[in-house]
């Protein structure tokens, strides 16, 4: 119900509580008035131009990491 | 590559897919009917539709479409209201797209525009301040709608207002809650389900525990997703996990955007701008503290006060023959309605599921509405 | 004060009087190079040897009329240029009409004329007449673009949804919805730095090559309003068999992909300006996408799907191997939030 | 609620989607009868042979869209006929585009296209393409029509200002500034209890009638924006020579003349959609009027000026037996006090 | 035939023509010059021209234009006002055609709506009150210009929004009187002038009286005409009379219209509604008690107080080369301007008199620029 | 510098001092409200949409009668 995308962070005005995000290269001027900290190479969640949270970048690597291990796992028949 | 790239990897989401696929068949063997769960939320029917996902998972999961799309469940009465609203001399209504098609009783914003009404589309509630910044003889109302993901996004938009001395701005607010939505879908005894997958967006702002009520009272399995093809693969996988295994709790497959207890920052918003009460739903009724509405603060920036829009008169909730009533409660499928796809169409919608690309309808129109002759290429 | 009418469009630039004739002859006769054009007679005439003609029209409105990687001009001259190019035919002559919003700049008038008159130098045509309207103030929005287009069909082309048969490969020569996004994303505040813009081009000089060297076209289509998606069910419908695309073969530019993500759709249905559908029959297919990536216009041509036996749908394979249906846009697409 | 977009244009109208092919083939297909336009296609086909061809294009954006005597379709129809009538030429085909506001009643778009039919039906074309597009209430005011036309040149006729001598006589087919005393009366509140409409014609019998009967025509011009004065003005500029009109001789219906003089208007320079001016050798002038008036919309035809050695001015000889000059028109007509 | 159709009839127009020119010869010859006239009314110039009179009369009669066009005498101070007060958010301008393209120091209502202003032209003020109604939330100003003619009917306007009680309109007072101008015209001890043709309409309304301090402070001939070729002829009959005879005064010769004391009602409604101030003029400078402001009584209805219009700052009289000055006074003739016709073009006029198609030198441009190569048809 | 024009008085609606003119089969609703007394067939002199004074006819035949009468004298010479 609630489109969100991602958008790297390459600038930062802290000023008025907006930055620049960067989705494959359309650029953007969004609010990042309801994060805390956000900085340069951050990535962002955004949605109707809030950026909504941070992405963290390590949980998304923890969790494809797992599953591409288990998925090139060869095991025939493993489903779990 | 990214990380974040990796989550619509199409090698690795075929491989899973294929893991699902054997998973849903042994749950659905030991079931002895395909296990069904609801996508609470809209975005996630539109992904699911879009992957094609229903029709490789056909006799081993139906997959439901349940309230989560914020412009199917608004009420005629809302809608009649933004309408009353639109006809107003000198006022400019801003919305996001979404909003244009959904008809009310009589009439909807689309055709408001189409008769002389200044509706506008803004991708920000932020450029709607900045437009009225611009045009200071219009009052520019924003209508708030949308879910727990879209309301401190207007609170914000509310306040930096405010802190700018904008006078001819305001909002007219109908947001909505999800949980107690799900509440009310959850609480109808004729509900058969095995699972939920939960918005991925909204419990980014109000964290993963704001659904532990579903394994509380309801004990089903429930998993948080986003929206990337591996994410829905890796939510239907867990949800046929606990299934298989006769386990029920709160799932969160989206770590990487929610946490346990969401955006604080932005539920402080919330609050400060907004308080709960009871509002109808479109298929749903009335439900109890599920609605967002301004605080008597912010009566200056309150288009219902402002402006004095009074309450439009309620209206039958469907119209006849449209079984979205069903569909939203995910009783039914979009394809069981006998009006679907032939007296209702994306182009002449007959209920709300129809008129928002998202909602479930359109969805079933748009993307599933035959089945191919031959195969795939 | 500004000299009247000579830094903005007046209404009297409009009523056919001494302000027309010097916008005309200080405009548009200064930038569109043709000895018909100057005779500004109340019809251009031409000669024509016995043959099959085709002719075309479209208006163009697009809001705003300056975008990455073109204006309504250039978009003007290539729409009907390309509605030519993929009717089977040369391209030649084309007319302009022109509806203006009083209060446009003269100095915006004159670029979209020379972004006309450089994109007819491209296609090979020529404007031979025109016209000019003026609006009152909110009557229109800046200005409206028709152009008409006549040409000669290639002798011995003949291209129709009655050729077309199962088996036959769908063809695109390059990445979809690059116009609509630009389009887009300049109407509602996004920048892409240079990295995305129209695709908008004459594609008469890759449809007349293809032409030339493969007999077995059995259509070709421009992808404009709608894009790839309408347009291949159009044609499905018309010949009543089944369209199926591949999801994984249709190119994408990564760009479009982010911009059309944020707004919330669909680049299957966003709208090009440079980009057409060929079908073709199997056996040169691969030929025919050798042919396209030799011209600097189709250097990502490649087949995206085939022609089956059916009832008129179009199918999309998706990545995951799902199918799904696709089907004629149902209202302008418009940013979303859900 | 009325249903979605069958009682209003929509946006959706003109998205190249659903709704569009609704309304070409529910509206414009039920009234304009072609093979050529059925077929759908990216552009028109057809034969032709060796010859001239003229074409020409106007876009037609009338406030009022309804006026006594005529609408903006009838208008589309009948001016771009026209245009190619006094080039000399038998008009065969036309393209259609459609600009639209939303909100515009399609029953108000059924009527003009059903004018335009009727037109077309009249001055014996063809309406063989077209093109719709919508844009957002407030871009546009209700309609805007784009006509282009194509004809062939009949054979041995020779049209143009290199013919014009001293001498020569001058031609028109009757009563001047009805179709603009009807616009600008109906929008200004102004009823003329059916007495003054539109002349609005198409005027391609006459003028083939004219050719054909009279060897000495030089040059014809409709007589559209910008009135007789104007025409006449750009006929002296462009041969160099003068034109003197004669004001006892210039019909002009006294329903104008009384709605002209109340708004402050001079009948001259008011637009005529069915006039024309025919400049003829003086041999053949009294034969001219004759063959005009013989026309039904000719039953006014006269002499009303002719043309001398000169510099390129108009004269008019005015009642009292003085001179003044015309010139082009510089500005509008709008309603004035003073 | 009607009386008032036989003042158009071409041959009894000849004849006259013939006696007026014989006259003419015989009073030039007594003069040694040919007489000199002024037409107070720039209705009378354009007039004068259609006819070609001045091409049947060079020679004889030398016909001048007066400051009788209310457009080319509203200065560029009043213009700027009027166009500040288009640029104000909410507000429509209603306005006479005429004023549209009349430059001020910077713009013109024209380039106004060009540049998005809401700028409508109506045909009579009544129309603007009426659009006033329909569009409750826009400010409508009626701009009052004109003379004597049009102040009871700007006056008569007003009288009507207020007994409807229409809130959102009001007038922007510019209106102007015509006897002070044509003191402040007479008054120039340079001016040679053998006589003068009177406002028929001004007459109209103030009476034939109102002009005999012509007589009694200038001594000079006049004759109130209306507009007709028969009338016209028939005033420059008197006053070529007058001339020959050696008499002076105000003749009547509009008397199927034109009263001793005018219109009672008419002059009514403007003391109601209108007091007399000092405004400047272009091309004749500040004149004392020649312009119409609104009574106090009427500040509801005052654009200047109701929108807060601050005066706009004075600014040069003429653009550097135009004899607009010379020629208002009737001094100089349009064709000896050096920018006439090269310069300045109905096109891109420089000064005020070629702005209107009433303005002496637009008349000029239209009608007389050229003298034709050959003869009459 | 002020047009005006003479219309026909073909309707009068006393209630609104309003009055429908004819101008050669032109017609338009005007304003009656500076005149006193107006009634059908009355021509008026019409500015801006308001009658401004009624045209006393008898005055025109006068004088047009007038003049007929001494321009159709043959006099030769006769100038005055
Ligand atoms: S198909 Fe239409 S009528 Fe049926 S449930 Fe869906 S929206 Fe309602
Ligand atoms: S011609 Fe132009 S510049 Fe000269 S006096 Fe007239 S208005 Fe002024
Ligand atoms: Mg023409
Ligand atoms: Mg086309
Ligand atoms: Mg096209
Ligand atoms: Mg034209
Ligand atoms: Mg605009
Ligand atoms: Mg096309
Ligand atoms: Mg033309
Ligand atoms: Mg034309
Ligand atoms: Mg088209
Ligand atoms: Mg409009």
């Amino acid at each position: 119900m609630c489109l969100g995308i991602v958008g790297k962070v390459i600038k930062v005005t802290a000023a008025d509580d907006t930055a620049i995000i960067d989705v494959h290269g359309a650029r953007r001027e969004i609010s990042i008035a309801l994060l805390g900290q956000v900085k340069v190479g951050d990535y962002v969640l955004v949605h109707a131009g809030f950026a909504i949270e941070k992405i963290d970048l390590k949980e998304a690597e923890q969790m494809v990491k797992m599953w591409e291990e288990q998925l090139n796992d060869v095991t025939p028949g493993q489903v779990l | 590559m990214s990380p974040l790239d990796r989550f619509c990897d199409t090698e690795l989401s075929r491989k899973l897919m294929g893991r699902v696929a054997a998973l849903a068949d042994e749950v659905a063997e030991r079931l002895g009917r395909p296990a069904v769960f609801i996508e609470v939320c809209g975005t996630h029917t539109v992904a699911i539709s879009r992957l094609g996902l229903r029709s490789l998972l056909a006799g081993r999961v139906e997959l439901r479409s349940g309230p989560g799309c914020p412009v199917c469940v608004t009420d005629h009465q809302e809608i009649d209201m933004m309408v009353n609203l639109a006809r107003l001399p000198g006022v400019t209504v801003g919305t996001f797209g979404d909003m244009l098609r959904v008809p009310g009783s009589r009439s909807s914003l689309e055709r408001e525009r189409a008769g002389g009404a200044d509706v506008r589309i803004f991708y920000s509630p932020l450029d709607a301040v900045a437009f009225a910044e611009a045009n200071p003889e219009r009052e520019v109302v924003f209508l708030g709608i949308g879910f727990e993901t879209t309301a401190p996004v207007v609170a914000s938009t509310l306040m930096r207002a405010r802190l700018q001395g904008v006078k001819n701005f305001s909002i007219f607010s109908a947001h909505k809650l999800i949980p107690p939505a799900i509440r009310a879908v959850l609480s109808d005894p004729e509900l058969k389900l095995d699972g939920l997958i939960l918005p991925g967006h909204v419990s980014a702002i109000t964290g993963r525990r704001a659904f532990d009520f579903i394994v509380k009272e309801y004990g089903l399995p429930s998993v948080i997703s986003g929206f990337e093809p591996m994410d829905i693969l890796i939510a239907l996988h867990e949800l046929l996990l606990q299934l298989h295994r006769g386990e029920a709790r709160v799932a969160n497959k989206y770590t990487r955007v929610v946490r346990e207890e969401g955006n604080l920052d932005a539920r402080k918003r919330i609050a400060e701008c907004f308080e709960e009460v009871d509002v109808p739903w479109r298929g749903l009724g009335v439900i109890p503290e599920s609605g967002l509405s301004l605080r008597e603060t912010f009566r200056d920036f309150d288009a219902r006060f402002k402006l004095n829009i009074e309450p439009a008169p309620p209206t039958p909730l469907y119209p006849p023959g449209c079984a979205c009533k069903e569909i939203l409660r995910g009783k039914l499928l979009p394809t069981e309605c006998r009006l679907f796809s032939n007296v209702c169409t994306p182009v002449h919608p007959v209920g709300p599921c129809m008129v928002s690309s998202e909602g479930a309808c359109a969805a079933y129109y748009r993307f599933e509405r035959f089945s191919p002759v031959g195969g795939g290429i | 004060m500004k000299e009247n009418g000579r830094d903005i469009v007046l209404l009297a630039h409009g009523d056919g009087g001494a302000l027309t004739h010097e916008l005309i002859n200080n405009l548009f006769l200064r930038h569109f190079e043709s000895n018909i054009l100057k005779t500004l007679t109340d019809a251009a005439v031409f000669s024509v040897n016995e043959g099959r003609m085709a002719i075309t029209t479209d208006s163009f409105v697009v809001d705003p009329p300056f975008f990455p990687g073109g204006d309504v001009g250039k978009l003007a001259v290539c729409g009907t240029v390309n509605d030519l190019a993929v009717s089977g035919a040369r391209p030649v002559y084309l007319t302009a009409s022109f509806i203006l919003e009083e209060g446009l700049p003269l100095a915006d008038l004159e670029s979209i004329v020379q972004s006309m008159a450089g994109a007819c130098g491209v296609a090979g045509v020529e404007i031979v007449t025109g016209d000019t309207k003026v609006v009152e103030k909110g009557h229109l929005d800046k200005i409206f673009i028709n152009t008409t287009g006549v040409g000669y069909i290639f002798p011995g082309v003949d291209l129709g949804y009655h050729r077309i048969k199962p088996g036959d490969k769908v063809l695109v020569n390059g990445s979809l919805g690059q116009h609509g996004i630009a389009v887009l994303c300049k109407r509602y505040g996004f920048d892409f730095a240079g990295q995305v813009m129209s695709d908008c081009a004459p594609l008469n000089g890759i449809t007349s090559l293809l032409l030339k060297e493969i007999r077995g076209i059995k259509i070709m289509r421009d992808l404009t309003r709608g894009g790839l998606a309408t347009t291949a069910k159009e044609i499905a419908s018309a010949c009543g068999l089944d369209i199926w695309l591949d999801e994984n073969c249709i190119p994408v530019d990564a760009g479009v992909k982010g911009a059309a993500e944020m707004l919330g759709l669909d680049p299957l249905y966003l709208a090009n300006e440079g980009k057409f559908m060929v079908i073709v029959s199997p056996e040169e297919a691969e030929k025919a996408v050798a042919v396209m990536q030799g011209h600097e216009l189709g250097r990502d041509a490649s087949i995206i799907g085939e022609v089956k036996p059916g009832k008129g749908n179009v199918y999309l394979s998706t990545s995951l191997g799902g199918t799904k249906l696709l089907d004629l846009m149902a209202g302008s697409p418009l940013p979303r939030i859900c």
